[in-house]
């Protein structure tokens, strides 16, 4: 029971907040946890990404050069992250905002719409959650539970009516991959 | 009256790495706007800080060299020594030359070196997240002065232009602002002055520009010009603290 | 119970320095530092303690000087540049026997270089990268959790032995996040005295703090003095961590953050029958020479693998006294060899052994 | 007459010049451009009087101004 | 009326190693009673640069750190941030003060530290045989400006006082000289005085003294006080630049 | 005819720069090298060249920086405190590649210590004081002679590899007078041009001096290039010097101004009936390891004698890797060891060796 | 009355407290002291008023002025 | 033929100048010479001494530990030199400034009035050469005659007129050393 997990998009999308989340959801689990974020140039702009390593034993290396799952926040880091991914890795691609298709046949790959489903729910800020609940829903890394009680325990106070739609993100990502399987 | 507008041939044509809306963009236009229309491109020597501008020596088009941080004035030192006949100017934020870079400047200025220094304040240390420069203002709050810098803790921001035209080798001492077109277009002219002073062989010159940093002031690209002239301003005012004329013993 | 939190290396290093009893910190931001600043920034006064931001590296340390002799536990932290502006400092605050922690969260150099992990300050920080015969006992975490521990050790030491002390660590270990368990929280006031700093001479003989030795008997004293300080420190001081080792025939030496990765190239290479070990020097200085030189004994070869064009095997080298051969494998500048690339000059290193 | 282009793969949605227009004759589209940005677009191009606030503005030189032939 | 002279109780029965005729140990004494006379050496940490006066810290008996060339501000805002009750000073020549740490007593004003600066402008390298400082007058011959300082190479010499006065954090500036013994007065009370704005928590406090280096400037002691009287007063003015009452932002 | 003069080491060094072309000097006063800074303020106006006194050594190296990447030869020096603030600036230079000639005139250490003859900044120079994987060529001398005779190759190697170049120096030899024969006068118009330097573009593509490499792959790319080089010098330029080494049993090992002292000890223990040796490193780095692996397969034991706590001897231990016991004997803080002293050294490790 | 001292030993023969007695009372001795100076000499005890610019002067404090008892 | 030859006094007294025409005047007869001062911290007043060798053969080791001849310009460094010096060595020292007896047996040791005559002559300065005149006259190791060349080529043309006094002091401790001699 180990998922590395790599997140990438746009500097701006939260990807660094949503690969926390995750780490620390994995903390709650009592997992052992390894969060890495690739920081750049001391520049603006530009892409962002990060791993999480979310295992049942002792992490040795916490470098993700293959990763057996993936989020594809934008177009960019799709692309990328196909090439990047383990033989059978899970490549999550918020396909509201590209019409990527996957081309290698060894992964498995799952086109969330992400952006419109957030939207839907009256906030785009939280497309990361639909696409982090299609990743617990696929890998069964984590209880989806955790994020929202991590989500609870990090957002401050003034912003705890957010957690609705959160939670109602995670949901749609966990139910979008439902039907996706069905 | 229709006026043209094209990026100046000084600048290669490489995108900036700055944050929207971060008006290094366009000081760094009319530092070229400046060796353009004065014909200097050829003969120049630039020297890059260490800062956001920090890979600006990618886009000037004129030979350059990349300075370690706050030393582009010495570094600067060295070239016009060897190459009396050269223009040499310097890009520094106030982090790189208001902190770590003072004695580099001040002896700079001190020994009247004939080179042209743009120097940016932004009140902050842009490239490596926002910490607080020696030109943060009272109250700002900054990474590292997370509770608003105290006059009694971090004491009162420097005003550099201030202190160095108290320093009979610098010879035009000069601060402006981008905040609005008018002001661009006062520093473009600031700027060439600068760069007329050196060719006149009469010294050390220096333009002091304002400049936002929307992203480490956590403001819109709009808000932080705004915050330019009503917070900056106030306590940088602007205008020539020094020209040629004035310079005594 | 211990308490527990999700940090990024550079914050629990900050964490772990207040809990030491460590209330004033005197720094210059560089990537990949600066949260270590910001950490301070923030929490420091709510213990009434002293963040302040100097105006360059080279000021910091030596309000650091200044700092640690008027007694206090003091933390400085920079990265590449600003640490090599910090030499001369350092070279003082040996000479005139200040406790101090000094952390460098490495960076790719030479010159500017980038902000990208590394681990080419080896030399810089076991030589000693100012003037003059001084050591600074060197400490290199490996985990966010070990970044607390040895932090956290690391103010105990300097005060103890009277020297400065450096945390080695590497932008990757300054940016991962990983849970720990914090440390009891020491009060200043809890913590021995300090007979010989300069405070207020009071009633007493007056204090000095000082490197100054003009006449050269003196100064020759003094790094007597040190050296034997220095001494006693290898003697007591060193730790080392081993990992299948017993019966390896290829050893990998490798410390901080490259040790991770070597732990996995270690189990990959058990996987296909070599048998493979791991020797991690935690101190860098002093280097557990004894510790390499036993295993170098029934080994067949060693393999140092660093963030470098390769630093540490000099002192494997010397460790090991041509007792096996030793090579180095390194990458530099924000690259990092995968368990397999490591696995890889395993093989090769078997291969130029055995013929 | 003059032209004006906003190129589209420089601007960095910054709205600078939307402000600095005395015309208001730009806005940021709808899309995002490949750096995740929503450019620049000149709403009304035959309002515009070529007067060069917006390009003075303009942090990253997205805006070029050409007199037309003729 | 008779008076009493001896040697001050701050400083230690040791003998300085100044060369004969150099106001270096006028200047010390000052300092030492100073201490004595505002009761301040139990709580008084010193701090010791490097210059001639280098090894005072054998002398003041009060506790003393030994700082790095130029950088003794640094140390004595260690000192004070820890030690916010205690009486800080530094004991700075001019090329300590005024070349290598430049940056470090710029930003030490401008953070407002409450320490008192006693900063010996002789105009000259004394401890290293007599090379060209930032405060060497012009047409002075040194070492290292064998044919007189030249402004068109070296520059002008760096006004210290009249620079960091215009920093709101200094406030008690001022520039005396011992070269007879109204002047010598003078300087005890601009001591004192800078050690009183210490113990009120006003600021930053800075007397730069005007002293004679008879070995170095190849003048007998008598004929270097002259020297000090008649070249380098009138380029370095005495008075009071900043004085607290005038502290504004 | 050659020029012959009587000049101190300092001032022959001085006016060996100038003689190899240095029309620049950049520098901040030290003892004991001032009389370098002295010769140049004098001498240089009258070459059309430009003495400049810098605010700081970190302001100097800098200054070196843009004047070497401007085209020129240039010159800086400084001792102890002063280098340790340089090398944020060396490890510039060697990152941008820019030639440069750094005179290090050592005095004793750590921090303020003393102005007496030293060597204890062996280490620095030789690995790098500053921070990331780089070099300098060191080149010791040890007469005035070759003070002169090396300072005027240091241009040449600078240039001709584009590297920084080190003489490490100690007070006693820039103090020392000695008669010299002077090299030839090297007008800097008659050297090679630099293509590569920043002197305004004019009609060519524009020229850059850096040492930032933002990506990984980069700065691993540079630093691969440097290594090249480096292996390069190596191979090319290491230079040593031996005496009575074909039958020596005990080799004593020495640079700089120890090895003239070693070499009156060589000759009293052959007096004695024993057979010593000296191997001296005239290239501190790259180090003469063959020469020394060689010599010590014959040996019975090598002493390393230094102005230090023990730092060239990590070299020779490296090099000699086990082939025969080395031991340290040093003394520091301007004191000297006679020859004598380094007799009773070999003999004490005559008896240890022989049980 | 004063009692003015000039500690040979430590006077390093400047000559400053002769320039600035204002009754040139005194002088530099003949002999060396063991440091190799002159040291500097009251010639006319009697007459000193014990005004101290002499010793206000003196950089090396080698002159001390005691009341006398009585 | 080689002396090993330490000189000391008081800063001042021109004992480095003194030094280096020993040197200088060794190099002008083709000898292998060797100068070395002893400089201190970086202070003034004090003491000063330096050393020098002249050798037929190469100079290894510059060291002057014990010196084969030393001149003592004041009384302090007399009772040190005579301390430092070898087995046979040579004193001389300036008995116009110290009152110095010899304790050593096993030292030669020469008293020259050289202050007073240097007053004689006229200049106060030349006591030096007054105590040269004496090292040469007794340790053989230079012509006289070099002494004096040197001077003539490092004193600038306006000290000329300083020649034959100095040249007289060589002479005047020549003939001093005669007259003990005698
Ligand atoms: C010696 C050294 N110290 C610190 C740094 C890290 N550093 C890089 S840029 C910078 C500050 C930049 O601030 P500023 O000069 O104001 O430029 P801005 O980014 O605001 O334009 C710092 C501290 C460095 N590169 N080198
Ligand atoms: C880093 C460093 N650089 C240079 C020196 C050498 N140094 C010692 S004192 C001094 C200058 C002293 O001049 P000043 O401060 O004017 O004091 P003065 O002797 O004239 O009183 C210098 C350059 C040093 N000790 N450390
Ligand atoms: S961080 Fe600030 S100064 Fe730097 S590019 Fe962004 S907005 Fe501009
Ligand atoms: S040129 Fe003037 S009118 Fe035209 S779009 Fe720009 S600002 Fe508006
Ligand atoms: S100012 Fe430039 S970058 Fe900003 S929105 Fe307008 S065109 Fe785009
Ligand atoms: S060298 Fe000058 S400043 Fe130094 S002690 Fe002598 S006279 Fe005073
Ligand atoms: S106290 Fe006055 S009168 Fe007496 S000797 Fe001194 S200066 Fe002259
Ligand atoms: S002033 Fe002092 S040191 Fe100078 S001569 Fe007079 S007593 Fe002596
Ligand atoms: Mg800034
Ligand atoms: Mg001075």
């Amino acid at each position: 029971m180990k998922q590395e997990i790599t997140l990438a998009g746009f500097g701006g999308q939260g990807i660094l907040f949503t690969g926390q989340l995750l780490g620390r959801a994995g903390m709650l689990e009592e997992k052992n946890v390894c969060y890495v974020p690739s920081y750049g140039p001391e520049m603006r702009g530009g892409m962002s990404s990060c791993s999480v390593i979310i295992s049942g034993s002792n992490i040795t290396c916490p470098l993700v050069t293959e990763p057996s799952s993936a989020i594809a926040f934008n177009h960019a880091s799709a692309e990328q992250l196909e090439q990047a991914l383990k033989p059978g890795g899970i490549l999550i691609i918020n396909s509201s905002l590209t019409d990527k298709e996957p081309q290698r046949k060894d992964i498995k790959f799952y086109k969330i719409t992400a952006s419109d489903r957030a939207v839907k729910l009256g906030n785009d800020r939280v497309a990361n959650m639909v696409l982090l609940g299609a990743l617990v829903k696929i890998t069964g890394i984590l209880k989806p539970d955790s994020l929202i009680k991590v989500l609870e325990s990090i957002l401050p106070e003034r912003k705890h009516h957010l957690l609705p739609v959160n939670k109602m993100a995670l949901e749609e990502g966990i139910s979008a991959v439902e039907a996706l399987e069905i | 009256m229709v006026r043209e507008f094209s990026r100046p041939k000084s600048l290669l044509p490489e995108n900036y790495l700055y944050c929207p809306g971060c008006t290094h963009g366009i000081i760094q236009r009319l530092v070229a706007e400046a060796l353009d229309e004065l014909n200097l491109t050829p003969k120049t020597v630039g020297v890059a800080a260490v800062g956001c501008s920090v890979t600006n020596f990618h886009l000037f088009d004129v030979d350059m060299q990349q300075a370690p941080h706050g030393r582009a004035p010495a570094v600067a030192t060295g070239v016009k020594r060897v190459l009396p006949d050269s223009t040499v100017f310097i890009y520094q934020g106030d982090g790189d030359l208001a902190a770590i870079g003072t004695a580099e400047i001040v002896h700079a200025a001190a020994r009247g070196e004939k080179i042209t220094v743009i120097f940016v304040n932004n009140a902050i240390f842009g490239m490596t997240g926002g910490q607080m420069a020696p030109t943060t203002i009272l109250g700002q709050k900054t990474t590292t002065s997370p509770y608003g810098r105290n006059k009694d803790v971090e004491g009162y921001p420097l005003r550099v232009s201030e202190m160095l035209a108290t320093i009979p080798g610098a010879v035009y001492v000069s601060r402006t602002s981008v905040h609005n077109p008018k002001h661009v277009n006062r520093t473009k002219k600031a700027i060439k002055k600068a760069f007329q002073v050196q060719e006149n062989g009469e010294g050390f010159a220096i333009v002091e520009v304002l400049s936002s940093c929307p992203t480490n002031w956590g403001l819109s690209p709009l808000d932080a010009l705004k915050w330019v002239e009503e917070k900056m301003i106030p306590y940088y005012p602007l205008g020539e603290f020094r020209t040629p004329s004035e310079v005594t013993n | 119970m211990p308490e527990k939190a999700f940090m990024k290396g550079n914050e629990a290093l900050a964490e772990a320095a207040i809990r030491a009893g460590c209330r004033y910190f005197f720094g210059y931001p560089i990537t990949p530092q600066s949260e270590i600043p910001h950490y301070m920034a923030k929490h420091l006064p709510r213990y009434g303690g002293v963040y302040l931001q100097s105006e360059s590296e080279v000021a910091a340390i030596n309000m650091v000087h200044g700092a640690s002799g008027a007694g206090a536990r003091v933390l400085t932290s920079s990265s590449g540049p600003g640490i090599s502006l910090k030499s001369e400092g350092i070279s003082f605050l040996a000479g005139a026997e200040l406790p101090a922690v000094i952390a460098n969260i490495m960076r790719g150099g030479p010159g500017l270089g980038n902000t990208q992990p590394s681990q080419a300050d080896y030399h810089q920080a076991t030589r000693g990268g100012g003037h003059g015969d001084y050591k600074t006992i060197v400490l290199a975490p490996y985990s966010v959790q070990e970044v607390v521990d040895l932090t956290y050790k690391a103010f105990h030491l300097a005060d103890n032995y009277r020297t400065p002390v450096i945390i080695l660590g590497d932008g990757f270990l300054g940016q991962m996040m990983e849970p720990v368990e914090l440390p009891q929280m020491i009060e200043p006031e809890d913590l021995p005295s300090k007979p010989w700093a300069t405070v207020g001479k009071g009633r007493r003989t007056r204090n000095i703090v000082t490197s100054l030795c003009l006449p050269p008997e003196e100064n020759d004293a003094l790094n007597r003095k040190l050296q034997k300080k220095y001494n006693l420190i290898s003697e007591k001081e060193t730790l080392v961590e081993t990992y299948l080792l017993e019966d390896a025939d290829y050893i990998i030496a490798a410390f901080g953050i490259t040790a991770r990765i070597a732990l996995a190239a270690v189990d990959l290479a058990r996987k296909e029958g070599i048998k493979a070990g791991l020797v991690r020097p935690i101190t860098l200085w002093p280097f557990p020479e004894k510790e390499l030189a036993k295993s170098a004994e029934n080994a067949k070869g060693i393999l140092t693998v660093e963030l470098n064009m390769g630093q540490m095997v000099d002192d494997v080298r010397l460790a090991v006294s041509g007792k096996a051969p030793v090579k180095f494998y390194g990458v530099t500048g924000g690259l990092f060899p995968t368990p397999k690339d490591i696995l890889t000059e395993i093989k090769k290193l078997e291969v130029a052994v055995n013929g | 007459m003059a032209c004006l282009e906003i190129h589209e793969e420089i601007c960095k949605g910054c709205g600078l010049c939307i402000n600095f227009c005395p015309r208001s004759l730009i806005t940021l589209a709808e899309h995002l451009n490949s750096k995740g940005f929503h450019p620049a677009v000149l709403k009304e191009p035959e309002k515009c009087n070529a007067c060069t606030l917006c390009a003075i503005m303009c942090p990253d030189m997205a805006i070029e101004i050409r007199k037309e032939a003729g």
